[in-house]
C-alpha cells in the first residue's frame, strides 16, 4: 500500500489504537494512559502536518474498501477535509491535556479516555470521508462514542441529558440514512466530487432531489443544532467540561456543520443547489437559528447553558456562509468553522475552570472572579469578545467575510441578521465580563476545590489550554492575512475546489 | 373413485380435525391426540393420493413409516413433558397411576 | 366465537382441498417403475424395505436420530429414581412370562421377513419394546433409572453401526452406496443392529418415563 | 472426510452419539473437537462452492428422484459456515457456563450435537421429505434443550414450543404429501421445472400450507407466542443456539422454496409475510422496550428482528433484497448469540436478570458490557455493523421498487431497537448501588460473548465476500 493510501488510515489509527488499548488498561495505570493519550495526539499532529504539506503541494491521498458490491468505504484527505482535521487534531491535544487535569482522581477514567479517543477517530473519519456513505458510518460512530461521555457522571441529570442527546441524534441519523440511500438509489453512488454529483440527473428528478436535500440537511442539522433540531445541545450541558468542549468545538456540532458544507458543495454542487432553489431556505434556517440561539442565550443564568445557546447561534454562521451563493460567503463560513472552534473551546475550558476551581456554575455567581482567577478570566474575555466580532480577534475576520459575502450575493437582509446577532452576543457576554472584572467578589466561594497558590490560580493543566487557545483567537485575527492562517486555507479551498471562475 | 382417493379425502378431513383440535383444545393430553390425528391425516394423504390409480407406491409407504417413527418420538417427548409438568405442578400430591 | 371461526375454516379447507384432490390428473413422475427397475440392485426384494434402507436410507438414518433425541430429551427432563415395580396378579405375570419368548421369536421373524415381505427392523423393534413394556406392566421388569454404560451402548449401538457403515460406504463413492453384491447382507446387519437398539429405545421411551410415576408415595 | 457436504452431517451425529455413550455431562471435548472439524469443513465447502459452484452429493449413488440428493449452493454454504463458527463460540461458552451439578448440563452435548446435525442436514437437503425429517430433528432437539433446564417454567415453555413446532412441521408434511400426490416426486431439483403458474389448485394449497408451517416455526408474528418463554427461559447457551440458528433454519427453508420450486407461485402472496414482518418489528420491539428482565427482553428482540427477514419477500425481484435477508440472518445470529451469552454472564454474576439490576454489575464486567454494546449496534442497524449493511440493502431494495413504506418500517424498527438496547446499556453508567455482590465469572464466558459480538460488527467490513458467496445459485 502506498503512502498515499496509508496516511489517511494512519490518521484514524493514531487515535483508534490508543483508544482501544486504553479501554483495556486498569484504572490505576495513570502514567501509561496519559502517555498513550499524548502520544496519540502528537503522532496525529505530525501525520496531519504531513498531509497538510502534501495537499498544499497538490498531492492526493485516499483509500477505498468495498463493504458491499457497489458500496465503498472511501477516505480522502482533501483541502476541505484537512481544514476540519487540523482543527480537531490541534484541539484534541489541548482538550486531552485539559481533561487529564480536569478528571484527576475521578472514577472510570479508562472508559472516559477510551471513548474520548474513539470520538476523535470518528471525527477524523467524518472529515476524511470520500462519500456520503462513509460520512454516515463515522457520523453514527460519533454519536455512539459521545453518548458514554455525555452520561459519564451517571447522575439522573446526566442520564436524562444523554437520553435526549441519543434520541435526537439517532433519529437524525435515521433521517440522514433515508436521504443517503435514496440518493444512492438515484445516482448510483454517493461520492463527494467537485461541483456535486446530483446535477448529472435530469430535470425530472428535481422534486425527488429537493426531498433528499431536506432529509440530508435535517439529518446533519440535528448535530449542527439548527433550530428546531437543537434541543439536545443545551441539555447535554450536564457532561464534564472537556466533553462540552468536544461537543461544541472539536467534534459533534462541527461534524454537523461540516456535513452541510459537504452536502451543499460536493453532493449537490453549489450552482445546482442554487438552481433548485435550495440555498435560500437554508439561509433562512441558518438566520433563524442565529437569532433564536442568541435570544435564548440572553436568558440563561447557567453559564454552560448560555454558552450552549451561543453555540447554536454561532455554528449556524457556517451554514449561513455556505448558503450565501458565491466564493466570499464560502470563505467566511469555512473560516468560521475554525474560528468558532477555538473561541468556543476557550470559553468552555474557562467555564470548566470556574466550576472545578471555585464551584461556580451560574453567571450570577461570577462576581469578582476576575480578581481570583485573572488568567482564566482574561482568556474568557478574549474569546467572548471574539464571539461578538470585536476587532483583532478571529471572530471579526469571519464576520467581515460573511458580511462581504452577503453583499456579494445581494442578500442584504443577512447583514441585518449578522448585526443583530453581534448585538445580542454583546448583550449576553458583556454583562458576564463586567460582573467578573468589576463586581466585588463574595466573602467565600461556593465550593473551592483547588486553593490558590501564589500566582497559580488553578491547576496548570487546566490553565494552560485556555490560555493557548485564547492566544490563538488573537493570532488568527491579527495574522489573518498570513499564508498559514485558517483564512488562507479557506481561500485555498474556495479557489481550488468550488468556485468556478466568475 | 378409487380407495386411494377415498383414503386421501379422509386424510384431509382428519388433518383438518387434528389441526382444529390443536388450535382449540387446552388439555395437553387431548392436544397430543390431536397432533397424532393431524399426522395420520397427512400419512393417509401421502399414501392414498399416490395410489389414486389403484397401484400401490412403495416410496410414500416408506416415507410414512419414517413419519410414523418421527411421530412416535414426538408423542413420547410430549407425554414426558406433560407428565413432568403435572408432577411439578401437583408438587407433593400423589399422582393418579392412570395419568 | 373462536370455535366457530376455526370450525368454518376447517370445513372450508376440507371442501377446497378435497375438491382439488378429486379433479387431480395423473402425476408427472411415477417412481414405481424406477423402484421396480432398481429393486434387483437394492439387495432386498421388498420394495418398501428397498426404499427405506437403500434408496432413501438417509432418511431412515436421520429418523433413528430423531428417536434418540426424543429419548435424550426424556432422560434430560426426568431425574427421579425408578419407581419400585408393582406386582400384578400372578396369572398375568405367568402369561407375560410365557408371551415374552414368543414375542422375541416374532421379532426375529419380522426382521428376517423384511427383506422380501412386510416387516423389518422397526416392526421387530416395536415388538421387542412391547415385550419389555408388558413385563414392566406386570411388575416383572422395573422402570429404568439413569442408564448405565451398557444400556447406553445398547441404545446407541444400532445407530452407531448404521452411521459407521454409512460413512464407510463413502469409499464406494457416496454415502450409503452399497456395493450391489453385498447390499443384502449389509442391510440385514444394519437392520439387526437397529432392531436391538430400536427395541431398547422404544422400551426406554416408556420405561424411563415410568420414573415420574407417583410410585414412591 | 472426503466430501465436506457429508462430513458436516455425519460428524455431529458421530460426536453426539459418543457424548451420550460417555455419560451425563461428559463429552465437551468430543464436541469441541467435532465442531472445530466441522468449522474447517464448512470453510472448505465455502471455498469449494465459491470456486466451483454448487456442490452436490447423491446419497446411495441413486440420484434424484429415486434417491436423495444433497446440494449446497452459496446460500447453503454461507449458512453452514455461520452455523459451525457460531456453534464453536457457543460451545466454548457452554463448556464454562454449566456448573458441575446443573441438570441442564447432563444431556446438553448430545442434544446440541443432534441439533447441529439437524441444522447441517437441513442446509444441505434438497428433498422435501428429507427436509421434513431434518425439521423434526432440529425441532425435537431444540425442545429437548429447553426442557433440560428442568424448572416448571422451562417445561411449560418447552411443551408450548413442542406443540408449535409439531403444528408447523405437520402443516409442512401435509403440503409435502400433496406435492408428492400431484407430481410423484419430492426432489426439489426435479420439481422446480414442473411447477408453473398454471399448476393445479392443490399445489397452491400445498405451497400455502408449507409456508404457513414454516412461518409458525420461524415465530413470525402472530405465531411468535411460543418463542419468548422458550428462548427467554432456557439456559444462556441454549437460548443463544435457538435464537441465533434454529429459527433461521425454517426461514432459510422458506426462502429456499420461495426462490426455488415455488417461485412461479410466490409473487401472489409476497405482501403477506412483509405485513406480518412489519407487525412483528413493532410488536416485538415494543415488548422488548417494556420488558423488565434481560432474557425476555432479548427474546422479544428476536421476535422483532425476525420481522426484518420477512420484509424482503415483496422485494425479491431486486438482488439487494436477497442479500439483505442473508446479511440480516448473519447479523442477527451473531449479535443475538452474543447478547444471550452476555446475559448469561450477568445472571451468573448477580444471580438475577432484571434490567435494573445490571446497574451494579455492568461497570465491573466491562468486556461483557462491550459485548452488549457491539451486539446492540448490530441489532439497531448502526454502522459499521453487519446489521447496518442488511438495513442498507433492505432500504435500497425498497426504494428501487418504490415500496418506500418498507424503508420506513426498517428505519423505525432500527430506532426502536436502539431504544431497548440503550435501555440496557445506560444501566452501566448509572451510579451503582454500593456493595451489590458480583460473583466471579469465568473469563471464557465474557470473551466468547465479546468475540461473537465483535464478529457481528466486523462482518460489516466483509459484506462483499458474503455477497459473492451467496450469488452462487443452484
Amino acid at each position: 500500500m502506498s503512502m498515499h493510501a496509508w496516511l489517511p488510515l494512519a490518521v484514524l489509527a493514531s487515535s483508534l489504537v490508543p483508544g482501544l488499548v486504553i479501554f483495556a488498561l486498569p484504572e490505576s495505570w495513570i502514567g501509561l494512559r496519559t502517555a498513550l493519550n499524548l502520544l496519540g495526539a502528537l503522532v496525529k499532529l505530525v501525520l496531519v502536518g504531513l498531509l497538510l504539506a502534501g495537499v498544499a503541494a497538490g498531492e492526493q491521498y485516499g483509500f477505498r474498501h468495498a463493504v458491499l458490491p457497489g458500496l465503498e468505504l472511501a477516505f480522502k484527505a482533501d483541502a476541505l477535509g484537512l481544514l476540519f482535521i487540523s482543527l480537531s487534531a490541534v484541539l484534541w491535544l489541548f482538550t486531552t491535556l485539559y481533561a487529564i487535569g480536569y478528571l484527576e482522581g475521578a472514577p472510570h477514567r479508562s472508559r472516559f479516555f477510551g471513548f474520548f479517543s474513539l470520538c476523535v477517530t470518528a471525527t477524523m473519519g467524518i472529515a476524511m470521508a470520500g462519500n456520503l456513505f462513509t460520512f454516515f458510518v463515522f457520523y453514527e460512530l460519533l454519536t455512539l462514542a459521545t453518548f458514554p461521555l455525555v452520561v459519564h457522571r451517571g447522575t439522573p441529570a446526566a442520564m436524562h441529558g444523554g437520553t435526549v442527546y441519543l434520541a435526537y441524534t439517532l433519529a437524525g441519523g435515521a433521517v440522514l440514512l433515508a436521504g443517503i440511500v435514496w440518493l444512492h438509489h438515484l445516482v448510483g453512488h454517493t461520492e463527494f466530487a467537485h461541483g456535486g454529483i446530483a446535477a448529472a440527473l435530469g430535470p425530472q428528478y428535481a422534486g425527488q432531489l429537493r426531498i433528499v436535500f431536506l432529509l440530508l440537511i435535517a439529518g446533519v442539522g440535528v448535530k449542527a443544532a439548527l433550530v428546531p433540531l437543537h434541543g439536545w445541545l443545551p441539555r447535554a450541558m450536564v457532561a464534564p467540561a472537556p466533553v462540552s468542549a468536544l461537543l461544541h468545538a472539536v467534534a459533534v456540532v462541527k461534524a454537523g456543520a461540516f456535513g452541510i458544507v459537504r452536502i451543499v458543495y460536493e453532493v449537490y454542487g453549489v450552482e445546482f443547489a442554487q438552481s433548485l432553489g435550495l440555498l435560500f431556505p437554508l439561509a433562512v434556517a441558518a438566520a433563524v437559528t442565529i437569532v433564536w440561539g442568541s435570544l435564548r442565550a440572553l436568558f440563561q443564568d447557567d453559564l454552560k447553558k448560555r454558552l450552549a445557546f451561543s453555540t447554536v447561534s454561532q455554528v449556524a454562521y457556517i451554514a449561513l456562509g455556505v448558503a450565501l451563493f458565491g466564493p466570499i460567503g464560502t470563505i467566511g463560513g469555512l473560516v468560521h468553522l475554525v474560528h468558532q472552534g477555538i473561541m468556543k473551546i476557550t470559553l468552555f475550558f474557562c467555564a470548566g475552570n470556574y466550576a472545578e476551581t471555585l464551584g461556580l456554575h451560574k453567571v450570577s455567581e461570577l462576581s469578582g472572579v476576575g480578581r481570583r482567577m485573572p488568567a482564566t478570566t482574561l482568556a474568557f474575555s478574549i474569546a467572548a469578545l471574539g464571539m461578538m466580532g470585536a476587532p483583532l480577534t478571529a471572530g471579526a475576520v469571519s464576520k467581515a467575510w460573511l458580511i462581504e459575502g452577503a453583499r456579494a450575493a445581494e442578500m442584504e437582509w443577512v447583514i441585518g441578521v449578522l448585526w443583530t446577532s453581534s448585538l445580542l452576543n454583546a448583550a449576553y457576554f458583556l454583562p458576564i465580563l463586567w460582573r467578573a472584572w468589576f463586581r466585588p467578589p463574595p466573602a467565600a466561594w461556593p465550593d473551592e476545590h483547588i486553593p490558590a497558590r501564589g500566582r497559580r490560580e488553578t491547576a496548570w493543566l487546566l490553565l494552560v489550554p485556555p490560555l493557548v487557545t485564547a492566544a490563538a483567537v488573537v493570532v488568527a485575527g491579527v495574522f489573518a492575512a498570513a499564508d498559514w492562517s485558517p483564512l488562507a486555507w479557506a481561500k485555498l479551498i474556495a479557489a481550488r475546489e468550488y468556485v468556478t471562475p466568475q | 373413485m378409487t380407495s386411494g382417493l377415498l383414503f386421501a379425502l379422509v386424510g384431509v378431513a382428519l388433518f383438518a380435525l387434528g389441526l382444529a383440535g390443536l388450535v382449540l383444545i387446552g388439555d395437553v393430553l387431548r392436544r397430543i391426540l390431536a397432533f397424532n390425528l393431524m399426522g395420520s391425516g397427512a400419512f393417509l394423504v401421502l399414501v392414498g393420493l399416490a395410489q389414486r390409480n389403484g397401484v400401490p407406491d412403495a416410496v410414500p409407504q416408506a416415507m410414512v413409516l419414517t413419519g410414523i417413527v418421527v411421530a412416535v418420538a414426538a408423542t413420547a417427548l410430549a407425554l414426558a413433558l406433560a407428565r413432568r409438568l403435572d408432577a411439578q405442578r401437583e408438587g407433593a400430591l400423589p399422582e393418579d397411576e392412570d395419568g | 366465537m373462536k370455535r366457530l371461526a376455526v370450525f368454518c375454516l376447517a370445513c372450508a379447507f376440507v371442501v377446497l382441498t378435497g375438491g382439488a384432490l378429486i379433479e387431480l390428473g395423473p402425476a408427472a413422475i411415477d417412481l414405481r417403475g424406477q423402484v421396480a427397475a432398481q429393486l434387483a440392485a437394492s439387495g432386498v426384494s421388498h420394495p418398501v424395505t428397498a426404499v427405506l434402507l437403500n434408496f432413501r436410507g438417509y432418511d431412515t438414518l436421520l429418523e433413528v436420530a430423531v428417536l434418540l433425541i426424543a429419548l435424550l430429551a426424556i432422560l434430560a427432563v426426568t431425574d427421579k429414581p425408578p419407581a419400585a415395580p408393582v406386582p400384578a396378579h400372578p396369572l398375568l405375570q405367568a402369561v407375560a412370562r410365557g408371551a415374552t419368548p414368543a414375542m422375541i421369536l416374532v421379532a426375529v421373524y419380522l426382521l428376517w421377513a423384511g427383506a422380501h415381505r412386510p416387516g423389518g427392523a422397526f416392526q421387530a423393534g416395536a415388538v421387542l419394546a412391547a415385550a419389555a413394556v408388558l413385563l414392566h406392566l406386570v411388575g416383572l421388569l422395573p422402570g429404568w433409572g439413569a442408564p448405565g454404560l451398557r444400556l447406553r451402548l445398547g441404545l446407541t449401538a444400532g445407530f452407531a453401526l448404521f452411521l459407521a457403515l454409512a460413512a464407510a460406504l463413502l469409499s464406494q463413492g457416496a454415502l450409503l452406496q452399497y456395493p450391489p453384491a453385498a447390499a443384502g447382507t449389509l442391510i440385514l446387519v444394519i437392520e439387526a443392529g437397529l432392531t436391538v437398539s430400536l427395541g431398547l429405545i422404544l422400551a426406554g421411551l416408556f420405561l424411563f418415563l415410568s420414573r415420574d410415576e407417583g410410585g414412591e408415595t | 472426510m472426503a466430501d465436506p457436504l457429508v462430513g458436516l452431517v455425519l460428524l455431529p451425529l458421530g460426536w453426539a452419539t459418543l457424548a451420550f455413550v460417555l455419560g451425563p455431562g461428559r463429552g465437551a471435548w468430543a464436541a469441541l473437537a467435532g465442531i472445530a472439524a466441522q468449522a474447517w469443513l464448512a470453510w472448505l465447502l465455502a471455498a469449494q462452492v465459491g470456486a466451483g459452484g454448487t456442490a452436490r452429493h447423491a446419497v446411495g449413488g441413486w440420484g434424484a428422484p429415486l434417491g436423495i440428493d444433497l446440494a449446497a449452493d452459496g446460500l447453503s454454504a454461507a449458512l453452514l459456515l455461520l452455523t459451525q463458527w457460531l456453534a464453536l463460540g457457543v460451545a466454548l461458552y457452554a463448556r464454562s457456563y454449566f456448573a458441575a451439578g446443573d441438570p441442564a448440563r447432563r444431556y446438553f452435548w448430545p442434544l446440541a450435537g443432534f441439533l447441529l446435525a439437524g441444522l447441517n442436514a437441513l442446509f444441505v437437503a434438497n428433498d422435501l421429505f428429507n427436509l421434513y425429517v431434518t425439521l423434526e430433528l432440529v425441532g425435537l432437539a431444540a425442545v429437548g434443550l429447553v426442557a433440560a433446564a428442568g424448572g416448571e417454567r422451562q417445561i411449560a415453555a418447552a411443551l408450548r414450543y413442542l406443540f408449535a413446532a409439531l403444528a408447523g412441521s405437520g402443516l409442512y408434511l401435509f403440503g409435502v404429501a400433496l406435492v408428492y400426490g400431484v407430481y410423484g416426486t419430492v426432489s426439489i431439483a426435479t420439481l422446480a421445472p414442473l411447477i408453473t403458474p398454471e399448476a393445479p389448485r392443490l399445489v397452491w394449497i400445498a405451497g400455502g400450507l408449507m409456508a404457513l408451517g414454516l412461518v409458525v416455526k420461524s415465530a413470525l408474528f402472530p405465531f411468535h407466542f411460543w418463542l419468548p418463554p422458550a428462548h427467554g427461559g432456557a439456559p444462556a447457551p441454549v437460548s443463544a443456539l435457538l435464537s441465533a440458528l434454529v429459527v433461521k433454519a425454517s426461514f432459510y427453508l422458506l426462502l429456499r422454496l420461495w426462490l426455488g420450486p415455488f417461485a412461479p407461485l410466490a409473487p401472489a402472496a409476497a405482501w403477506l409475510p412483509a405485513l406480518l414482518g412489519a407487525a412483528a418489528i413493532f410488536w416485538g420491539s415494543w415488548r422488548a422496550i417494556r420488558a423488565e428482565r434481560l432474557k425476555p427482553l432479548i427474546a422479544w428482540s428476536t421476535v422483532a428482528q425476525l420481522g426484518y427477514l420477512f420484509l424482503i419477500f415483496p422485494l425479491l425481484a431486486v438482488p439487494a433484497a436477497f442479500g439483505a435477508g442473508v446479511m440480516q440472518v448473519f447479523a442477527h445470529a451473531l449479535a443475538k448469540a452474543a447478547l444471550f451469552a452476555a446475559a448469561g454472564v450477568f445472571i451468573q454474576a448477580t444471580g438475577q436478570d432484571t434490567v435494573a439490576g445490571l446497574a451494579g454489575a455492568a461497570a465491573r464486567l466491562p468486556v461483557t458490557l462491550f459485548a452488549i454494546g457491539l451486539a446492540g449496534m448490530t441489532l439497531a442497524g448502526l454502522p459499521p455493523s453487519a446489521g447496518f449493511l442488511a438495513k442498507w440493502q433492505l432500504i435500497e431494495a425498497a426504494l428501487a421498487l418504490g415500496h418506500w413504506p418498507i424503508a420506513v418500517v426498517a428505519l423505525a424498527g432500527g430506532l426502536m431497537a436502539a431504544v431497548y438496547v440503550f435501555r440496557v446499556l445506560r444501566q452501566a453508567f448509572c451510579l451503582a448501588p454500593a456493595g451489590a455482590p458480583v460473583a466471579a465469572v469465568p473469563r471464557a464466558l465474557e470473551w466468547t460473548a465479546f468475540a461473537l459480538a465483535a464478529a457481528s460488527v466486523l462482518l460489516g467490513f466483509f459484506g462483499v465476500d458474503l455477497m459473492t458467496l451467496i450469488e452462487v445459485r443452484a
